[in-house]
């Protein structure tokens, strides 16, 4: 009965424990609830995955309405995979949450915060699980509501601002999304995206669909901070609890991106993208966004703020990789999405530990303070070489795949773009470990002391996955030519 | 014990020693004999694998495979074991010398120094044992990171400024042309494997193959072609151990390795020569002997000099690869070996004379020879070497180097080798000689001043003796040269 | 308002016309148009005219905000509860033929229930809403 | 000409109201106006699902006797969710802007922009 109901159950859990974990009364009890929750939706997605691993898909109609009526959720390796990530980075930042929340949130918010953070869960596997564009676009809103108000959580009250930002800016990307889908369902009269794509091929020229697929695409673009459409980020990454920082980082844009791929790929076709040119736009946008968020994130002086600036361009990494609309491309676009996943995640957590331990993330505050946290500093150092792209570490995978997409299509300046991208997070990943461990210590500081093992232990599990899937590629790799596959995205011919 | 697995074994032991080495961390006497004990391990391992290992039998392993028909191998052929050699005797040497070295000098932070050297050998390992271009890759990167805490040991505002240059330009020349190169390479060939003759001949366009060949030169920063030449200079603010070991010849070894391996196994001697894909190169390299001996001309610091020096004399190599005929392989493999002996003489040298006197500039230096006899012989032996009289090992290298230009009719190359062998005369005997025969400026005889420590000695004493034996009796490093150039 | 009898007055007695309204409009939106949105709304507007004329305290007593925010989560858990129960008889989630013998009965006794879970969070979450903007006591 | 302009005067008041909402976002510095403005942005979304839902000469989507052409009645199921979400926006909006004005003393996104620098 688990089995048939799995792709259902991942969504339905976190919704029924939300409500359960606000009731509990505050304390330690919401946050052991929510982890038992969550440890057991990545258990889910994990047996999910395994089932769809050999391109087979799952479809699971909700009420027993058949589509097109009703929603369905439609399963193939993407979702599955967007689904591990998002429960697999969920079960990893609980036991991480304890003592930062402990420390940033107040008591008798801790309830509140928890059942937020498994309605933001909900939102996002939704999202992954669903196969209805409005419902998609319903556990969006959810995701980004619940994750507007964890942001104003946030100890300092630029944290609101920010929240704020956030809010204005991912409301009319929402609304502009529900403009996209009420002219395609206009056109169409389905929600369903199998549907969907088989009564838009016919009318692929019309201008109503052209239109309504703008409205999306920029919807999306401001969800998942697409340069220029990026400015609501740094902030409310900066300003948010250390705990939320590493979750949304890791997954609210990552699950933007997969949107854009359901959007572009499945819902319209590659033939489409070729026919409006949107694949120039990306590639632009993409190779502008790379450089653009790099040299800002050279120029800030706070850890987090950097590390916001290049989640930015890594985000334009993913752009580009949908820019190039080839297999090697999407392929690029889905490890990535993955990798960066494991090594923001664990870049977050360890500037986490710092502002923990010092209470700030400014340089100025921080200056040397890799002496004395040497564990922390290290997660710092080796999730920074996986971002950087070495070898041996997983960023490096996804840079292969972005340059081995770009050298398909001969696209020397595009190449020459990712690996001024990789310079570029060179300096300012070098400014970072120079300002933590040879600057000399900040004079006002007192000394501190390694961050508690509570945070070390998820730390280093995401840190050793980065080298781990640097190494093995099997799932990563495996999983995303799967669901390229399924896109029905075809190789480069020129 | 298999074979394949003592491959594993010595990339892998320093590692362990690292580890080792920062658990003992509390005890100064147990850390610098782990770190001992592990060089030794790791000489006696290599030197097990040179015994098992003929021309003929096949010694590889793959450990995983990252991306689709790139495993990370690893695999000994002639000049990967000729290389490994080289690095771990003389790492054996250096963590002698760098014992009294480090104590007599005081530093700080003595526990990275250690465990980052050992780590430094086991991706210098891993490069010399590499079983494709792409796990050399990845041992390259891994090189230059781990030698970065190393350079900027001193943590001092002048250390991290050399680190920056150190590290921007080998990691900007690597990821910015070297990596491309690679992945030109794999998209042009679907593999990245060492072959005999070369994977990309009649897959690349002749038209082409002078600039991927260029991306490779270049590419590979650590092989200091000029312009980007720079990072070794400024990783001269590093503890002696570290320039004498890394930077004369680990992290530069592994550079001109790398430029060996690709004209061999990547691009194979016929398809440059057919291709002419070294015409233009060749100028660069010729260029960058001359201009950085003639910058070491001018240099007052011993070891900047020498750093110069040392960017000079790998251009022999990359040289000797770049002629792409046997007789220049040959050369530039051997020097290979001659050079690291007589070049960490030299850096040896150096750095006893700043524990002891702490003196780095040169016209400081007169009349310490003779209170310092030891130290100051040892250089004196060590230039001849890198001059290339008899009867030191640096003659055959540069013999059959010359004879590749002689073979290639290349007369301009010669006459450049030969006047900047009179440069190294020029700018390598002054040392010795002010030494010995020259006055202090302020006309101080030296009284007080002793030999550096006896550890120091015993090193120096070591690889000044190697550099003469190797003229007399270079077997098995000739050999294994033989066999990389295919001269044999 | 304390002096208004008018107002007072009239409150007083609309109330539970509102009230009922509410109810009828909750438990006739199986038929016609209506449902757990609209009457948690009229609901919660009973409640708030009647706070805006006798004062907060009034119906603080009565509703106080530790039982809304129970209410609150209450209703989603009556919601995802009766999908669970299909699911847990053999059915898809929320699939309310199952829910009875006959697949129309189980569809009315479905949506009845869902919809009473919707129009209790609904009217907690906006009495909520209204008390986090009205009550600045401790602020300003 | 004419007549497409008056046919399809749903769009044009769906069009205007957009504009004015959108312009009212990025323009006003005031918090609360600006959330007004979404406000009113959102509201013609709604307009324009529910004008799609719309059959001519159809009534509500209710069955009785009589009548045979209905409206279109999934997009007002739609907007009844995206109206939810709508207000809980606005409802999430206010109350930081609550927030916002007890930190700062000010909902002018300007002078909020002078005390962040100040500090």
């Amino acid at each position: 009965m688990i089995e048939q109901n799995l792709c259902l159950l991942l969504v339905v859990i976190p919704l029924i424990a939300a409500p359960v974990t606000a009731m509990l009364p505050a304390g330690r009890s919401p946050w052991l609830f929510t982890l038992v929750i969550t440890w057991l939706c990545f258990a889910l997605s994990i047996w999910q995955l395994t089932i769809v691993l050999d391109g087979s898909t799952i479809s699971y109609e909700l009420g027993g309405w058949a589509p097109p009526w009703g929603i369905e959720y439609h399963i193939d390796a993407l979702n599955a995979f967007v689904a591990l990530i998002v429960s697999g980075i969920a079960a990893i930042t609980l036991p991480y949450a304890l003592r930062t929340v402990e420390k940033e949130i107040q008591l008798q918010e801790t309830s509140l915060f928890y059942a937020l953070f498994l309605l933001c869960l909900v939102g996002l596997l939704g999202i992954a699980q669903t196969g209805d564009v409005f419902n998609l676009f319903v556990f969006l809103e959810i995701s980004s509501l619940s994750s507007y108000v964890l942001i104003a959580m946030g100890k300092q009250r630029r944290a609101l601002t920010a929240a704020y930002q956030y809010l204005i800016m991912g409301s009319i990307g929402a609304t502009f999304l529900l403009i996209g889908i009420g002219l395609i369902y206009a056109e169409t009269g389905t929600l369903n995206m199998q549907d969907l794509h088989q009564r838009l091929q016919p009318i692929l020229d019309h201008r109503t669909v052209h239109t309504g697929f703008v409205f999306m695409v920029v919807g999306i673009a401001l969800k998942l901070a697409l340069f220029p459409l990026h400015l609501w980020l740094p902030n409310a990454y900066k300003y948010s609890p250390s705990a939320i920082s590493v979750f949304l980082s890791a997954t609210a844009t990552k699950v933007a991106v997969y949107i854009m791929l359901r959007m572009v790929f499945t819902v319209f076709s590659t033939s489409f993208l070729k026919i409006t040119h949107t694949e120039f736009i990306f590639l632009i946008l993409g190779a502008f966004g790379v450089i653009v968020a790099s040299m800002a994130a050279i120029v800030q002086h706070d850890l987090k703020r950097i590390l916001a600036y290049s989640s930015i361009a890594q985000i334009s990494y993913m752009v580009l990789g949908m820019g190039f609309a080839s297999t090697l491309g999407i392929t690029a676009t889905v490890v990535h999405v993955f990798n960066h996943a494991l090594m923001k995640g664990a870049l977050f957590m360890a500037a986490g530990a710092i502002v923990y331990r010092v209470g700030s993330s400014r340089f100025e505050n921080i200056y040397g303070i890799g002496r004395q946290m040497p564990w922390t500093f290290a997660a710092i150092f080796v999730s920074g070489l996986s971002l950087i792209g070495i070898p041996g570490t997983a960023g490096f995978i996804s840079k292969w795949y972005f340059m081995l997409a770009a050298l398909e299509q001969q696209a020397w300046l595009i190449a020459f773009v990712i690996l001024l991208g990789s310079l570029l997070s060179v300096v300012y990943m070098w400014k970072i470990f120079e300002a933590l461990f040879f600057h000399r210590l900040a004079c006002t500081a007192p000394p501190v002391t390694e961050a508690p093992l509570s945070m070390m232990l998820p730390m280093w599990t995401l840190v050793l996955a980065n080298i781990y899937f640097g190494i093995n590629t099997e799932l990563t790799v495996g999983v995303a030519e799967t669901a390229v596959r399924l896109l029905g995205v075809t190789a480069y011919h020129e | 014990m298999s074979d394949q697995h003592l491959l594993l074994l010595a990339v892998f032991t320093p590692f362990a020693g690292a580890l080792a080495i920062v658990l003992f961390r509390h005890w100064p006497n147990l850390r610098e004999t782990v770190t001992l004990v592990t060089a030794a391990a790791v000489c006696l391992i290599v030197v097990t694998v040179f015994m098992r290992f003929s021309s003929d039998t096949l010694i590889a392993i793959d450990i995983a495979e990252p991306l689709p028909g790139l495993a990370i191998r690893f695999e000994v052929e002639s000049l990967g074991m000729l290389f490994a050699l080289v690095a771990s005797v003389l790492w054996l040497v250096t963590s002698i010398y760098a014992i009294g070295y480090m104590r007599k000098h005081d530093e700080k932070n003595q526990t990275r120094f250690y465990a980052m050297f050992a780590i430094a050998i086991g991706c210098t390992l891993g490069i010399a044992l590499a079983g494709n271009l792409f796990t050399l890759f990845l041992w390259y990167e891994m090189l230059t990171i781990s030698t970065y805490p190393l350079v900027a040991h001193a943590g001092n505002k002048k250390a991290r400024r050399g680190a920056r240059t150190y590290l921007s330009i080998l990691l900007g020349t690597s990821i910015g042309l070297l990596l491309p190169a690679i992945l030109i390479t794999y998209t042009i060939t679907g593999s990245l494997d060492f072959q005999e003759g070369g994977i990309l001949a009649g897959k690349l366009d002749p038209a082409w193959a002078g600039l991927l060949y260029a991306l490779f030169i270049f590419g590979i920063g650590k092989a200091a072609v000029m312009p980007f030449h720079r990072w070794l200079p400024a990783a001269m603010v590093a503890p002696t151990p570290v320039s004498a070991l890394l930077h004369a010849v680990a992290v530069v070894k592994a550079g001109v390795f790398t430029v060996l391996k690709v004209t061999i196994y990547i691009f194979g001697t016929d398809f440059i020569t057919s291709s002419g894909a070294n015409d233009w190169l060749i100028w660069f390299a010729g260029a960058t002997i001359l201009l950085a001996s003639l910058i070491a001309m001018v240099q007052d610091n011993l070891k900047l000099r020498l750093a110069y020096s040392t960017i000079s004399q790998l251009s022999y190599i990359v040289l000797g690869a770049l002629l792409a005929t046997n007789m220049g392989l040959l050369g530039g493999a051997l020097h290979i070996t001659m050079h690291a002996f007589a070049k960490i003489t030299l850096f040896f040298a150096a750095g006893a004379i700043l524990i002891t006197t702490d003196k780095s500039n040169i016209s400081d230096m007169g009349g310490l020879g003779r209170a310092m006899p030891v130290t100051f012989t040892a250089f004196l032996i060590g230039s001849l070497s890198i001059i290339g009289l008899p009867p030191f090992g640096g003659m055959w290298s540069k013999w059959y180097l010359g004879m590749g230009m002689v073979e290639t009719g290349q007369w301009l190359l010669l006459a450049v080798l030969l006047f900047s062998s009179l440069l190294n005369i020029a700018y390598l005997l002054p040392v010795p000689v002010r030494g010995f025969f020259g006055k202090a400026k302020d006309g101080t005889e030296y009284v007080q001043i002793k030999e550096a420590p006896i550890s120091c000695l015993l090193a120096m004493v070591f690889t000044s003796l190697a550099s003469i034996v190797l003229f007399f009796y270079p077997g098995p490093f000739y050999e294994l040269a033989l066999d990389a150039s295919g001269a044999r | 308002m304390k002096h208004n009898l008018v107002l007072r007055f009239i409150t007083k007695y609309l109330f539970p016309v509102i009230a009922l309204f509410a109810l009828y409009v909750q438990f006739h939106g199986d038929y016609g148009p209506g449902g757990g949105f609209q009457a948690g709304v009229i609901l919660s507007v009973a409640f708030i005219l009647y706070a805006m004329v006798f004062g907060m305290e009034t119906i603080e007593q009565v509703l106080p905000l530790g039982l809304l925010r129970i209410l609150a989560s209450a209703g989603v858990l009556i919601y995802s509860g009766t999908g669970v129960i299909t699911l847990l008889m053999g059915g898809n989630f929320l699939d309310y033929d199952i829910l009875s013998l006959r697949p129309i009965q189980g569809q009315h006794i479905g949506i009845m229930v869902i919809e009473l879970g919707v129009g209790i969070t609904v009217s907690a979450v906006m009495l909520i809403i209204f008390y986090a903007f009205s009550d600045r006591r401790n602020h300003d | 000409m004419i007549d497409i302009i008056i046919g399809h005067y749903n769009y044009w008041i769906v069009i205007l109201l957009m504009m004015a909402g959108f312009y009212t976002v990025i323009n006003r510095g005031n918090l609360i106006k600006k959330i007004a403005g979404l406000n009113i942005f959102q509201t013609s979304v709604f307009l324009l699902y529910i004008s799609i839902g719309y059959v001519n000469e159809g009534t509500t989507p209710i069955i009785a006797e009589g009548f045979t052409r209905y409206a279109n009645p999934l997009p007002h199921v739609l907007i009844l969710t995206a109206i939810v979400v709508g207000v809980s926006t606005t409802a999430l909006g206010l109350a930081l802007v609550v927030r916002i004005k007890r930190a700062y003393g000010t909902i002018e996104e300007d002078e909020i922009h002078d005390k962040d620098m100040s500090l």
